[in-house]
């Protein structure tokens, strides 16, 4: 089937909502998702949203730039890093006016509470920046978008899987995508095609990321020769429910829990002397992987403890309801009794396809655009995050700029003519299709992405260095080879998850191999990339941006200045 | 590991004339949830098994089935909290079949925007934020939880009865705009819920309440409705 | 806005009904002398407590039905004709025993 | 495999089985009785009356009753806010009223006089 949009956007999570919700004053919007618009990973998102609003305690747009660019290890291009603090007050205003419902001071204005990296005066002491709606926040921003686009005329493509993102030389047509429920390949054409397909923590064994995080998008751009940007940022979020990798909020901790080791101390005393336990992610995560190595997890084994024991438990009752739920159902713990085990989990890709504050793609690394292609959300590196996400920052990445990439998109559709996609397009889709349905090889999906997630979450994880990467990089290319081999056993067309799963399983392994590249080539120390090998941060000859591009020798690389406008580098000490 | 039975009804739409029952063997630790059960077998037994899912902790919706009977998300349910045994599975009852595990939860979306599930509010925006009192928010702080898995419409048996009925999500839907404090929709939204298959196919049977994984007390939301529906009737009444 | 009141009657009527039904039940089957507590068979047999004991108990046992009628008949056409009858049968029996 | 039984759908499915069975007496007895001068004739109805059949008859139809009006009590109450904590004690204490009103009822028809 063949369809003609205006604009088409592929993931409803909330940087796509909030771009449809912009494309639609300008003409026809088609939002395409393989869940259902509700089912986005956004509504995972628990902690908050920052803005400096001011509610609770006096705050500036200027300290909340300040602490993004410092958190992002100074790799965080400083004008879109600004473009995002200036907005994030407008932003709020305008989710709580849509019928977000955030917590509220007494007052009756929005709450905001602490977050990792978020400090007033330049660093002086934690600040509260932090709006959020219990420990919901994404989940209630996410409905109250997807309710205002149903309302607004949006179409929603519900359980459609992108395959494809269609080129006509340097202009984008459109995409390929597939309707899970029968099987049938349709083509939408569009005059411009927002890539907002979220994250890919599925490439790591313990990851926050949802089933479906797996960075499909990503994957078919490369392989269409749009470079992904600093593919080696990859952060861990420093509380996951051991075992499972499941996100208790860093809100637990803005909330006055604090990190415990086997010997029952608070050891981010000795890292952060500042601000301990809300210390941005990467440096808690390494505190966190470092008292276990040295024999100092709990009972000598490989978790800390997550103790909010000491907050109020009314407080914990409004403010972390779902934490708590969690910690009941998948560990039998009652927070409010007892501290809550956790491990760094795979949480948030930095990079992603490079995009300019308006979200068009970057073709590379000059920044000449991909007509008619653009991005938002975590698949995107617009760069406001640099080499470490700060909390919140995320949420806010994503209204920002998807709301961005939304009016660019709208004055865009109106200076182009319609596109038509061709149907040799369609076959080769069909093709790769039939040729995963029709192997005969004698590998099973599923043992190839529990090897794969495990070799990456053993040599790509926290801490690295040139031995393990170089090891992965070589085992990576074994894996390839694996996937071709791979055959199904249910060749029907219709809701076929174990095709699909074989496709998203052959682009997770691809980012896989770019993330590893990327990591192999930047030998210094920076944000949540850590070297062994290389310790420390090197401004000389690694302040910016890694550009790989898929060539037929392998993964190469090419560097983009980082945008430095208003913080020059500086020691990152908290 | 244990050793456990998942015992799953079965339908490939393009093979069955009708749903058939399958027995899996698989090894599960005891805090695994079903989900991993599910995945299990897909991943080393029989990868045609179908099945939704996305985030694994019960807040995404998507794998909402019935397990012994109940309806519930099999991320939220956890091996060691089932009856030793064979471990019944089926799809959500109330919704058609797709395949497997698998349902046509359309309609069910359908059905919640029916209830107008957006704010209304036509007055000139302040330049800020909306007051809104804690007290005033804890009003809806319940109904905002809901993950729209289909659970509660599942299992309540006017909602097997009648195919048009809104259904306890559609419901407490309304009942998240009718309550917030920021909504001026009062009127359209009660003529969208105080009809023939709206409010008064209710019957207090509480069954979504006994299977919400969110543990939403949705019958006494529907209640509330019910009362304040009367109340504006009769207010109505007296004042002409 | 429909079936408010309608719905609301039903549940007046069922309050009506449980007195009623405890002072028909008490003066007629309990009671051998034909009064107990505050019931007396004089009241019970007043026309004005019978037209509204009747009315009740007919307009709540005929719209328990078209509730039910409504939730289990797919079909329009066939949903209003059972209403139609459900209707016609309950008007039949209250008229019929008003007008006595 | 069936739907698991709550306690609230089994008060609701004995609510709405009684419920029928009572719109169904109603009208056989308004029907009846406003025959009672027609063929019948209120001898032989006086006459059925007696028949320890109709006793028996008469006794499910007052434990039906019972059903409906006590569990009805519950609803309304559970509609009217009482909170849904009460929903399982309030049918427990809905079936003991059933219980004790069937006996004394039983007692009352097929036997003597309280």
């Amino acid at each position: 089937m063949t369809h003609y949009f205006d604009t088409l956007i592929i993931g409803s999570g909330l940087a796509g909502l909030r771009a449809a919700g912009e494309a639609v004053k300008k003409g026809s919007v088609a939002v395409l998702t393989k869940l259902y618009p509700t089912r986005s990973h956004s509504g995972a998102a628990q902690g908050g949203i920052g803005a400096a609003l001011g509610n609770e305690e006096p705050d500036s747009p200027e300290w909340h730039f300040y602490d993004t660019v410092k958190g992002g290890d100074f790799l965080g291009d400083q004008d879109a890093i600004e473009v995002m603090c200036e907005d994030a007050i407008r932003t709020i205003v305008e989710l709580e006016h849509l019928g977000v419902p955030f917590s509220r001071t007494p007052e009756g204005k929005i709450a905001q509470r602490r977050f990792g990296g978020h400090t007033r005066d330049f660093g002086a002491a934690p600040v509260r920046r932090a709006c959020y709606s219990a420990d919901r926040t994404g989940h209630a921003i996410l409905y109250a978008l997807y309710e205002q686009c149903g309302h607004e005329r949006v179409d929603f493509f519900p359980e459609f899987q992108a395959l494809d993102i269609v080129m006509d030389g340097n202009r984008c047509l459109g995409a390929l995508a597939v309707n899970i429920r029968t099987g049938e390949i349709h083509a939408f054409n569009a005059k411009a095609t927002l890539v907002a397909s979220g994250g890919y923590g599925r490439v790591f064994k313990t990851t926050s990321n949802a089933i479906a995080s797996t960075g499909d998008c990503l994957g078919i751009a490369f392989n269409k020769g749009v470079p992904l940007e600093d593919m080696e940022f990859f952060q861990f979020h420093p509380t996951g429910l051991y075992g499972l990798g499941i996100l208790i909020t860093e809100g637990a901790r803005g909330e006055g829990g604090m990190l415990i080791n086997g010997k029952g101390e608070r050891f981010m005393e000795r890292y952060a002397p500042t601000i301990k336990d809300l210390a941005p992610r990467d440096m808690i995560s390494r505190a966190i992987m470092t008292e276990i190595r040295e024999g100092r997890g709990i009972g000598g084994r490989d978790y800390v403890h997550l103790d909010i024991t000491g907050v109020d438990k009314k407080i914990l009752n409004e403010r972390l309801p779902e934490i708590s739920a969690f910690c009941k159902i998948y560990m039998g713990i009652d927070p409010s009794e007892k501290p809550i085990p956790v491990l760094p989990t795979a949480h948030y890709a930095m990079g992603g396809i490079p995009t300019d504050i308006d979200g068009r793609v970057s073709r590379d690394e000059t920044g000449e655009v991909v007509k008619g292609l653009y991005a938002a959300g975590e698949c995107a590196c617009v760069s406001a995050h640099g080499a470490n996400r700060l909390g919140c920052n995320s949420l806010l990445d994503t209204v920002v700029f998807g709301r961005r990439a939304g009016m660019a998109m709208g004055e865009f559709i109106g200076s182009v003519g319609k596109s038509e996609i061709k149907r040799d397009a369609v076959d080769a889709v069909k093709e790769n299709i039939e040729a995963v349905i029709n192997s005969k090889g004698k590998e099973k999906a599923g043992e190839v992405r529990a090897e794969f997630q495990k070799l990456m979450m053993d040599k790509c994880s926290v801490f690295r260095n040139e031995k393990d990467l170089t090891t992965l990089i070589q085992e990576l290319s074994s894996f390839k080879e694996r996937l071709k081999d791979i055959s199904i056993k249910d060749k029907g067309s219709a809701f076929n998850t174990e095709l699909l799963e074989v496709i998203e399983l052959g682009h997770l392994i691809a980012l896989g191999e770019v993330i590893a590249a990327s990591a192999l080539q930047r030998k210094e120390s920076r944000g949540a990339h850590a070297r062994e090998d290389y310790p420390k941060r090197d401004d000389e000859n690694w302040l910016k941006h890694t550009f790989a591009f898929k060539t037929d020798r392998g993964v190469e690389f090419k560097y983009k200045p980082v945008v430095v406008t208003r913080f020059k580098p500086e020691d990152r000490k908290y | 590991m244990e050793q456990y039975i998942l015992k799953i009804k079965r339908f490939d739409p393009e093979k069955d004339r009708k749903p058939r029952w399958e027995k899996f063997r698989i090894e599960m630790e005891f805090t695994d949830r079903v989900l991993d059960g599910f995945i299990k077998i897909k991943d080393a037994i029989d990868g045609s098994l179908t099945f939704r899912r996305s985030c694994a902790h019960g807040i995404c919706g998507s794998c909402a089935v019935k397990i012994n009977g109940k309806s519930g998300l099999a991320c939220q349910t956890i091996i060691k909290d089932v009856p030793p045994g064979e471990i019944v599975i089926e799809p959500l009852p109330a919704f058609p079949v797709i395949k497997d595990l698998v349902v046509d939860i359309e309609p069910f979306f359908g059905k919640n925007r029916e209830a107008m599930p957006y704010l209304i509010n036509n007055e000139p925006p302040p330049e800020l934020e909306r007051l809104q009192s804690p007290e005033e928010q804890e009003k809806i702080l319940q109904s905002i939880t809901c993950i729209m898995c289909g659970c509660c419409a599942s299992s309540c048996p006017s909602y097997w009865a009648d195919k048009e009925y809104m259904g306890p999500s559609a419901l407490l839907k309304a009942y998240r705009f009718i309550m917030d404090s920021r909504d001026r929709a009062l009127e359209e939204r009660m003529n969208s819920i105080a009809k023939p298959h709206g409010l008064w196919r209710c019957h207090s049977i509480y069954n979504c309440v006994e299977v919400c994984p969110k543990e939403i007390d949705i019958t006494s939301h529907i209640a509330k409705l019910k009362r304040l529906a009367v109340k504006k009737k009769l207010s109505g009444f007296f004042k002409g | 806005m429909k079936g408010i009141l309608t719905w609301l009657f039903q549940r007046i009527a069922g309050v009506i009904l449980i007195s009623g039904l405890a002072a028909h039940f008490t003066v007629m089957h309990f009671s051998g002398s034909g009064r107990l507590g505050g019931f007396s068979a004089e009241l019970v047999s007043t026309p004005c407590f019978n037209a509204v004991f009747l009315a009740s108990a007919i307009y709540h046992g005929f719209y328990g039905l078209w509730g039910i009628a409504v939730e289990y008949i797919q079909s329009k056409n066939l949903l209003k004709t059972v209403q139609a009858l459900l209707f016609s049968i309950s008007a039949l029996l209250l008229t019929a025993w008003l007008a006595a | 495999m069936r739907h698991k039984l709550y306690t609230g759908s089994f008060a609701w499915i004995i609510q709405r089985v009684s419920g029928v069975l009572l719109a169904l007496f109603l009208t056989l007895h308004l029907y009846f009785m406003k025959n009672i001068n027609g063929p019948l004739g209120y001898q032989s109805i006086a006459g059925m009356m007696k028949n320890p059949l109709i006793k028996f008859g008469e006794t499910i139809l007052l434990m039906v009753a019972a059903a409906h009006t006590l569990n009805g009590i519950r609803i309304v109450l559970l509609e009217a806010g009482a909170p849904t904590r009460f929903q399982k004690p309030l049918f427990y204490l809905a079936a003991l009223g059933i219980v004790v009103l069937s006996i004394t009822g039983a007692y009352s028809l097929l036997g003597g006089r309280i």
